[in-house]
């Protein structure tokens, strides 16, 4: 077995674009759920609006990279807001489902025939991301080093998506940990658990779920960026409502309402895929296992992934970083 | 048509060759470089009483190397002067279509019924937002599958021994899974995540036992439909939707009337207060869940038969399912029927004004629209503050 | 390439450092797949992992490729709702492949070929569609066997005119394959002076068909086009269900999805005299039976003929490129897919290249002969009809070969 | 705590301004801080609350004492925008207050409790306690990403929030969850969250229902203290001795009107308040003997209708 | 707690415990109990009640009573120790076995189902005896007449009071041999207070063991026979109803002056 390979794609799985982005749009949803209670399954959405913000505005009418993010961060904001007016009034639960519903209303548009001029279709959008890499200040090359026999390396390209992405995830992080120090995210904190308490001492609870919903949806936004930037196209099944289910599980895994929660479950969701289909294949090639042919490695990674999910929160329901006290008060 | 006279030239006007149909109306001209050509219809030498339709008489395709290149004048009788165009035949109005879609709306409701009486009932017992719902669908249809085509048993009584086996695993699931979490002291949120993951574990199961492309039962494939009236339906379609809706019936009065029904809202509500009570929660549960494993699996049989089957195919409704549950009000059986015929129905009626690809819109769109109007959906109840 | 000689890669030294990304050659042609195990396509994933490992087999029982055998490593390539491919191609490139065979879909391609190609590495589908890829900055490295739409489209379109059918309903799945040929189709048919009267592009995963067809069915046309992968069967069903059969239409099909198991359990009738187009210049039963002795469950055969000739391509550029290394091969690709000597197998190919002949591969899924821009230039479309037992004849009506471009 | 046998200067005002009035459902108080008219809530054929018309005594302690189900809760929902009458105004301090929404309602000075209290079950109580504060620096986003300038704020309110708790037993609690609190320490904490508001009106709504006596009595001294720093309270509450001991006037509420009002000495003997509400041992607790006779008497009462019973 | 060894007619240590304890209906021996790992509520709270018996808890708010009530029950999960039903071993027995050994529960908080109506509430009071329903039914009807009228409201739009007379009601639907009530007056007006606590005298003149915790303490400690002050999950006090209401050190700790004035 070639267990460097495994190692290697493992430790890169961890801190590489995917979980930059994943990561990002993660601690988007923890403010939404981890900290506010807004059960807000739509996240995939504002990744979209921005990737698709960006592609639209560079592409389509042919403006510079920093406009297409302003675009693209105007976009998430406006959904918030669109989102958020009518539906932060609903009860948790139907809250969910409109998000669900406006996301996927929105991917549907997307990807429909009727608006393929603008968004492209099935395919998506390319060819946006020129202006992100002519700021790259890596000449072109490998970057990295080699632990022990294992190689760690990146391209320059990879790199600097990379460095952009977790100083924004530093960043978030930063800000999330202030905010959730503060008063104000003590507000937000007292929302998640009643709302009508909150209210009867004073506080502007629609405005607190607004800011919460624009502050989380600008970051996923980021995410959305990132992912256009790093694929270099954005394509509408992508920002689908599998995605914001596998954030939630990220947020989750990290532990809800913890600041680096969402980062650690996202590193730890594809070092999850990852490790087990390095494993899987390898065994698979090599002999050990005969249960499986090469190309059912796909399918069992999943099922392998499915039980490590249950596994981990079985035994840690509260994520990596949560507190066991909250999640028995947590119990109805 | 016999005897039409055609002249092919090219695109800048030169002339090709002048032809004559033959008694099929076909003809035939070489080319002997790809090109834009100009094929023109002489109408004088059609019959008197046809013209072309679309009133042009000229075509312009292009021949590709290789290649040949056909083109077509349909002729039509000729319209007498002052008379208007009269209607294409076979095609249906509007309101015939709009009645074909409205059956089909309830067809796919009732469907989205079934299955969101499942998650509802889970929902509402256990407070579990199960994911893995969808895939509870699939099984029962793959089960159905494996007993029709693998064992070569007439689909009915293989139906009705996968509803059956579906139960027995509803039971099996709670018993050995989800009832050993409760015991643990598992919270909702957590379990709702798990649910997520025994949806990936068994959507991948079902991938390797079942391959990823579409299968269709033994029987009722493409059963001819018949006309009833303006719309045009398959029998088993008819038989399916009966099926569905008096399960629905019967277990939505049973929730209200029964015992144990009660003894499911009243665990719903306060499992506590329900054990304090004398109410052994364990026992109503594990009901729910072999109820709800049943009618899952049923679900997907209707859909499997109405449909076709794949990996995929209770995953691909699961969205419906939950736009169904609560655009009805969540927690209540017949909240749950009524809201999913609204999803159905929106689903295909909507497809009157927009385009298909977009009809899940339409549907999401109005489920906005409600739950704005009533936010507690459509038969659900405000709570009390205070 | 070489993803079991583990020793050369972790020294520092075969870390690529070097400004150009070409990793040089290590001897063995190492093929990476990035084909769909899961997700939305993954039906599509058994017949192209079948083509590529038949090839494979051929190739080294005919010796291999440069004196060694061909190896393989199988990746998941999943569908965009995941961002899996990437990943995969990590590990593709960790394991050095010199040539990657994949996506199935266009937008996971998109996804991926500045990855792979940034790597030196050949990216080579069998299965996009998609026009993007004709323009796209691929630094050479990006080729495609995938079915040439635009010719299908035009053979078909031009059928159907041909067939007398003066309206004509086209449902397609709105995808980049779907609404490619669709949109070709359209074209050809308007331009031959039929009328298409409606035109519907429907989700594949959508809950069920019904409404798509009332929407052609309020237009009755002659003809109608159904252009898709599997879930065509519940669109028969839904066509046959609401009073459109084969029997009172005319049903043409595409190559998507005239093989399908499902048509068999069809009552019989269901699909005479139902058209359908397939590229390639021979009947495809040989071919199948060749597949299934490779991959026994095998149920559908899309893009397994394409899938072949990429891996046969390949061998025989890295053969002609005396190299193996990605940007080696890719400059030979052109070259052995067109003007030389025809020759059908690699064995027969590889014979000729060894005799210092120029070849010009001619694969099953057409003639494969390369443009500058990677993308097939010519092709061949067999037109097939089914009959009462809702199979197609294996003998074509017949075939038309033409330049794809145009 | 306070001396309760000096009759403070607040007291004395407030009784002072209740001297005169007449003991009429409705009467106008000299200077009311919250005045109701016409207030009707119906939930379908129920008409839960019609209140005609009311008035609150600024600075004085006004307990709204009514049979279960007569309304009371439902009236606080509606003056304090948790809920829309159907018809009906109000103003407080002079403002017009009907659809005012909750929040503004608690800003403009009115704070209430809940009944079935509302713990924000995953804060520690002292953060519960800190929510209560107005006017936080810190509760405004940018600000809050700047911790200095906020943290000066921050100790005072702690400070403030520190002595709420001893004062009402919870200090020992100060640093765990409000979801793990014993009911009675729920109650105690609703309470004590809203004085965190600072408010010109505190309305309770049962504060003291589940709470230990011993400690009840101590608190009692803080509400009169509460007067007494100029606070008006408004409290719902179903322990006659409380109402007895701190009250300076009595509303009667019953099926939704208001009914009788007065101070609570004369309220307590008001034969329709007895009827509707009190019963017939309201005004002192039983003494052995009479728990005897009690008992007695109800035995007679079911034997009575067993007999009854049997006949039929 | 500094359980004060001055207080003579109040017994602190286990010494009467054991000795009462014997042929007691229900008895718990040091039980401990808590809800989060590793914080114990109960810290080895003794107690027993006799057959026919009317016993009162009290204590300050967070001691525990709730708590000793859950565990007798099998809703709390209990750590060590042991509780007797009969000389048969209920410890952590589930709840719904120990009602069809006719135990009841009224719980103090959350004690109706909010989505059924009242009527379906007390049906659910008599799960186990459902052929009793409707003449138990008349008879709590009796009782709170407001219920009756309201049959088919649903219990979560009741007011604080009329939800308290519900989960009474439903606790009297079942015709138990030992009842446990958690706090029945709170909440209810003066006059529905007296009911309840008549009721819980004449349910325990019929025969029935009754154990009550209350906070309207006072009142608590006239009806019932013995009576145990709760502080910080132990006995502080034991004794009869009447000593500990005159009990100095519990009157200042527990009880208040505020009712005697
Ligand atoms: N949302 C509602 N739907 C239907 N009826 C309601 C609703 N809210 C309150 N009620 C009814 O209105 C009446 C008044 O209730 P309210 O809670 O105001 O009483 P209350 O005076 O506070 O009683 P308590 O002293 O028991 O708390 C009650 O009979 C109650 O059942
Ligand atoms: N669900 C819970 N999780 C964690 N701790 C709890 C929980 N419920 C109660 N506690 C803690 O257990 C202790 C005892 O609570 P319990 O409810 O038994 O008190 P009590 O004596 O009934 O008080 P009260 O008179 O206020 O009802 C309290 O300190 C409380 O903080
Ligand atoms: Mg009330
Ligand atoms: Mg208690």
């Amino acid at each position: 077995m070639d267990w460097i390979t495994i190692i290697s794609t493992t430790i890169k799985a961890a801190i590489n674009v995917e979980t930059v982005l994943y990561g990002l749009a993660a601690i988007g949803i923890n403010i939404h759920f981890g900290y506010t209670g807004l059960l807000n399954f739509g996240q995939a959405a504002f990744m979209g609006v921005a990737g698709y913000g960006l592609a639209v505005t560079v592409t389509v009418l042919g403006l510079p990279f920093w406009v297409g993010i302003a675009v693209g961060l105007a976009g998430a904001v406006i959904l918030a807001l669109l989102m958020g007016i009518p539906t932060l009034q609903l009860r948790a639960d139907y809250l969910a489902i409109v998000t669900i519903a406006v996301a996927e209303i929105i991917r549907l548009v997307f990807r429909s025939v009727t608006f393929k001029e603008v968004f492209g279709g099935s395919d998506g959008r390319r060819g946006f991301s020129d202006g992100f890499y002519a700021l790259n200040p890596f000449p072109e090359n490998e970057y990295g080093f080699n632990l022990g026999p294992v190689p760690i390396f990146f391209n320059h390209r990879v790199l600097w998506v990379m460095f952009v992405g977790w100083l924004l995830i530093a960043l978030c992080c930063f800000i999330v940990y202030l905010l959730m120090k503060s008063p104000w995210g003590r507000v937000l904190k007292a929302i998640r658990e009643d709302e009508d308490a909150v209210r009867s001492l004073g506080k502007n609870v629609f405005s607190y779920k607004m800011q919460s919903l624009i502050l989380g949806g600008v970051i996923g936004s980021l995410g959305g960026f990132i992912y256009g930037l790093a694929y270099g196209s954005v394509q509408p099944d992508v920002f689908g409502t599998e995605t914001t289910f596998y954030l939630y599980t990220m947020v989750i895994l990290g532990g809800a309402a913890r600041v680096l929660g969402p980062v650690v479950g996202a590193a730890l969701f594809w070092v999850l895929l990852v490790l087990i289909y390095g494993v899987l294949t390898e065994a698979v090639s090599a002999g050990y296992i005969t249960f499986m042919d090469v190309t059912q490695v796909g399918a069992f990674r999943y099922i392998f992934v499915g039980l490590g999910l249950i596994l981990l929160l079985v035994f840690r329901p509260q994520g990596i970083f949560g507190d066991k006290r909250e999640i028995a008060i947590d119990a109805r | 048509m016999n005897g039409a006279k055609i002249s092919v030239t090219t695109e800048s006007g030169q002339p090709v060759k002048e032809v004559t149909s033959n008694a099929q109306g076909t003809w035939d001209v070489q080319v002997d470089k790809p090109g834009k050509y100009k094929v023109t219809l002489d109408v004088g030498s059609l019959p008197q009483n046809s013209e072309v339709r679309g009133g042009t008489n000229v075509r312009t395709p292009t021949v590709y190397e290789g290649n040949c290149s056909t083109v077509l004048f349909a002729l039509q009788p000729k319209a007498a002067p002052g008379q208007a165009q009269p209607e294409e035949g076979g095609g249906s109005s509007f309101w015939t279509r709009a009645a074909q879609l409205t059956f089909e709306g309830l067809n796919l409701g009732l469907i989205i019924a079934l299955a969101a009486l499942g998650l509802s009932l889970i929902y509402g017992t256990t407070g579990l937002t199960n994911f893995a719902h969808g895939e509870l669908v699939t099984l029962g249809a793959l089960l159905a599958y494996a007993f029709n085509v693998g064992t070569g048993l007439h689909l009915i009584p293989a139906a009705v021994i996968a509803v059956i086996v579906a139960g027995g695993l509803g039971y099996l699931q709670d018993r050995l899974f989800w009832g050993q979490l409760r015991k643990r002291g598992t919270g909702t949120i957590a379990m709702m995540i798990i649910s997520i993951g025994v949806a990936i574990f068994l959507r991948y199961v079902f991938l390797i036992m079942f391959g990823g492309e579409n299968e269709s039962y033994a029987q009722y494939t493409a059963q001819p439909g018949i006309e009833v009236g303006p719309i045009s339906a398959a029998p088993k379609n008819f038989v399916a939707m009966g099926i569905e809706l008096s399960v629905l019936i019967i277990v939505g009065i049973a929730l209200l009337r029964t015992r144990t029904g009660k003894a499911a809202r009243a665990v719903a509500d306060n499992p506590a207060l329900a054990a304090s009570s004398g109410i052994n929660v364990d026992r109503v549960i594990r009901i729910i869940w072999t109820m709800g494993g049943a009618i899952a699996a049923l679900a997907g049989i209707m859909l499997g038969l109405s449909q076709n089957l794949k990996y995929t195919m209770g995953q691909d409704i699961l969205l419906l399912i939950f736009a169904g549950v609560t655009l009805g009000g969540l927690g209540t059986a017949f909240g749950a029927l009524v809201g999913s015929l609204v999803v159905g129905l929106f689903i295909q009626v909507s497809t009157l004004w927009v385009p298909p690809e977009l009809k899940s819109v339409g549907a999401l769109a109005v489920l906005i629209i409600v739950l704005l109007v009533r936010p507690q959906g459509i038969l659900g109840r405000r709570e009390r503050v205070g | 390439g070489g993803g079991s000689n583990t020793a050369t890669q972790t020294s520092p030294s075969a870390a690529p450092s070097s400004a150009a990304p070409a990793a040089k050659g290590d001897g063995t042609l190492t093929l990476g797949t990035l084909l769909p195990q899961t997700g939305s396509l993954a039906f599509l994933g058994p017949p192209e992992f079948a083509g590529v490992d038949l090839a494979l087999k051929e190739i080294n029982e005919a010796g291999g490729v440069l004196g060694k055998p061909v190896a393989k490593i199988d990746t998941d390539s999943g569908d965009t709702t995941t961002n899996i491919a990437s990943q995969s191609v990590d590990k593709l490139l960790a394991q050095k492949a010199d040539a990657i065979i994949g996506a199935a879909s266009s937008s996971v391609s998109e996804s991926v070929i500045d990855k792979i190609t940034g790597a030196g590495v050949i990216h080579f589908s069998p299965a996009n569609t998609s026009d993007k890829f004709t323009t796209i900055s691929d630094k050479g490295l990006y080729f495609r066997t995938s079915p040439p739409d635009k010719l299908q489209g035009r053979v078909l379109g031009d059928l159907i005119v041909a067939d007398g059918n003066d309206t004509v309903g086209i449902l397609a799945m709105q995808d980049s394959y779907g609404t490619g040929l669709a949109d070709q189709v359209q074209k050809t048919v308007t331009d031959g002076g039929a009328e298409v009267v409606e035109r519907v592009d429907y989700d594949p995963k959508a809950a069920d068909f019904s409404a798509e067809v009332a929407k052609i069915k309020a237009k009755s046309p002659k003809g109608i086009v159904l252009i898709g992968f599997d879930e065509t069967a519940k669109v028969v069903n839904e066509l046959v269900k609401q009073g459109l059969p084969a029997s009172k239409h005319k049903w043409y099909m595409v190559d998507g999805n005239t093989s399908n198991t499902n048509y068999l359990k069809m009552p019989k009738g269901t699909l005479d005299g139902v058209k359908g187009t397939i590229p390639g210049a021979a009947a495809p039963e040989d071919f199948q039976k060749k597949l299934i002795a490779v991959d026994a469950d095998l149920k559908d055969f899309s893009y397994a003929p394409e899938s072949y000739d990429a891996a046969n391509l390949i061998a025989l550029a890295a053969e002609a490129a005396k190299s193996d290394a990605g940007v080696d091969v890719a400059a030979k690709l052109i070259e052995v897919s067109k003007g030389g000597e025809k020759c059908k197998s690699f064995k027969e190919c590889v014979d000729l290249l060894k005799a210092g002949k120029d070849i010009d591969y001619e694969g099953v899924s057409g003639p494969v002969e390369f443009n500058d821009a990677g993308d097939p230039a010519v092709a061949t479309i067999g037109i097939y009809q089914y009959g009462g037992d809702n199979k197609y004849a294996t003998k074509a009506l017949e075939y038309r070969t033409g330049n794809i471009a145009g | 705590m306070h001396a309760e046998s000096t009759i403070t200067e607040r007291k004395a005002a407030a009784l002072a301004a209740f001297k005169d009035l007449a003991r009429d459902p409705g009467v106008p108080k000299p200077d009311p801080i919250l005045v109701v008219d016409n207030v009707v809530r119906r939930f379908g054929g129920l008409t839960a609350v019609e209140v005609d018309h009311v008035e609150v005594q600024r600075g004085s302690i006004t307990a709204l004492i009514g049979p279960n189900g007569a309304g009371k809760t439902t009236f606080f929902n509606q003056l304090t925008g948790f809920d829309t009458a159907d018809s009906g105004s109000w103003t407080f301090n002079g403002r017009a207050m009907n659809g005012v929404p909750a929040h503004r309602v608690a800003r403009s000075g009115m704070v209430r409790t809940f009944q079935l209290t509302k713990a924000l079950s995953r804060l520690t109580v002292l953060e519960n306690m800190r929510l209560g504060a107005q006017q936080q620096k810190g509760e405004t986003f940018w600000r809050a990403l700047i911790p200095g300038s906020w943290r000066g704020q921050e100790n005072e309110i702690t400070e403030r929030a520190e002595e709420l708790l001893a004062r009402f037993k919870l200090d020992t609690k100060r640093d765990d969850f409000a979801g793990s609190l014993s009911g009675g320490q729920r109650k105690l904490l609703e309470m004590a969250r809203a004085l965190m508001v600072q408010p010109e009106l505190v309305m309770l709504d049962e504060p003291m229902a589940g709470v230990n006596p011993a400690l009840t009595q101590s608190l009692l001294g803080h509400v009169k203290d509460l007067r007494d720093q100029g606070m008006t309270v408004l409290f719902v509450e179903h322990d006659m001795d409380m109402v007895r001991d701190i009250s300076d006037w009595v509303i009667v509420m019953a099926q939704g009107a208001v009914i009788a009002e007065g101070p609570p000495s004369t309220i307590m003997s008001d034969e329709r308040v007895i009827d509707a509400y009190l019963g017939a041992h309201h005004d002192a607790p039983l003494s052995e003997g009479e728990l005897e006779a009690q008992l007695h008497e109800a035995e007679a009462a079911l034997d009575a209708e067993i007999e009854g019973e049997t006949q039929k | 707690m500094n359980a004060g060894p001055e207080s003579q007619q109040a017994v602190t240590d286990r010494s009467e415990h054991l000795e009462g304890a014997e042929g007691a209906v229900l008895r718990c021996d040091e039980l401990i109990a808590g809800y989060l790992p590793g914080v114990n509520i109960l810290n080895g709270s003794d107690l027993y009640v006799k057959e026919g018996e009317l016993i009162g808890i009290i204590g300050p708010n967070g001691a525990g009573k709730s708590t000793l009530l859950k565990a007798m029950f099998g809703l709390v999960n209990i750590r060590s120790g042991t509780v007797l039903l009969k000389g048969e071993n209920i410890t952590n027995m589930k709840a719904h076995s120990l009602v069809s050994r006719g135990v009841g529960y009224v719980p103090q908080t959350n004690n109706v189902f909010p989505s059924l109506t009242i009527e379906e509430n007390l049906e659910m009071g008599a799960f186990q005896v459902p052929g009793k329903f409707k003449e138990r039914f008349e008879f709590v009807a009796e009782l709170f007449p407001a219920l009756k009228e309201r049959r088919k409201q649903r219990a979560g739009s009741l007011s604080g009071g009329e939800r308290q007379m519900v989960a009474m009601a439903r606790a009297l639907m079942t015709e138990p041999s030992v009842l446990l009530l958690d706090e029945p007056s709170a909440g209810l007006s003066p006059k529905l207070q007296d009911l309840v606590f008549i009721q819980a005298q004449q349910i325990n003149k019929a025969g029935v063991t009754v154990i009550m915790v209350e906070q309207n303490a006072r009142r608590c400690l006239q009806i019932c026979h013995r009576g145990y002050v709760l502080d910080q999950g132990r006995n502080a006090y034991t004794g009869t109803g009447r000593q500990l209401a005159n009990d100095p050190k519990v009157i200042e700790l527990y009880l208040g002056t505020l009712a005697k004035a």
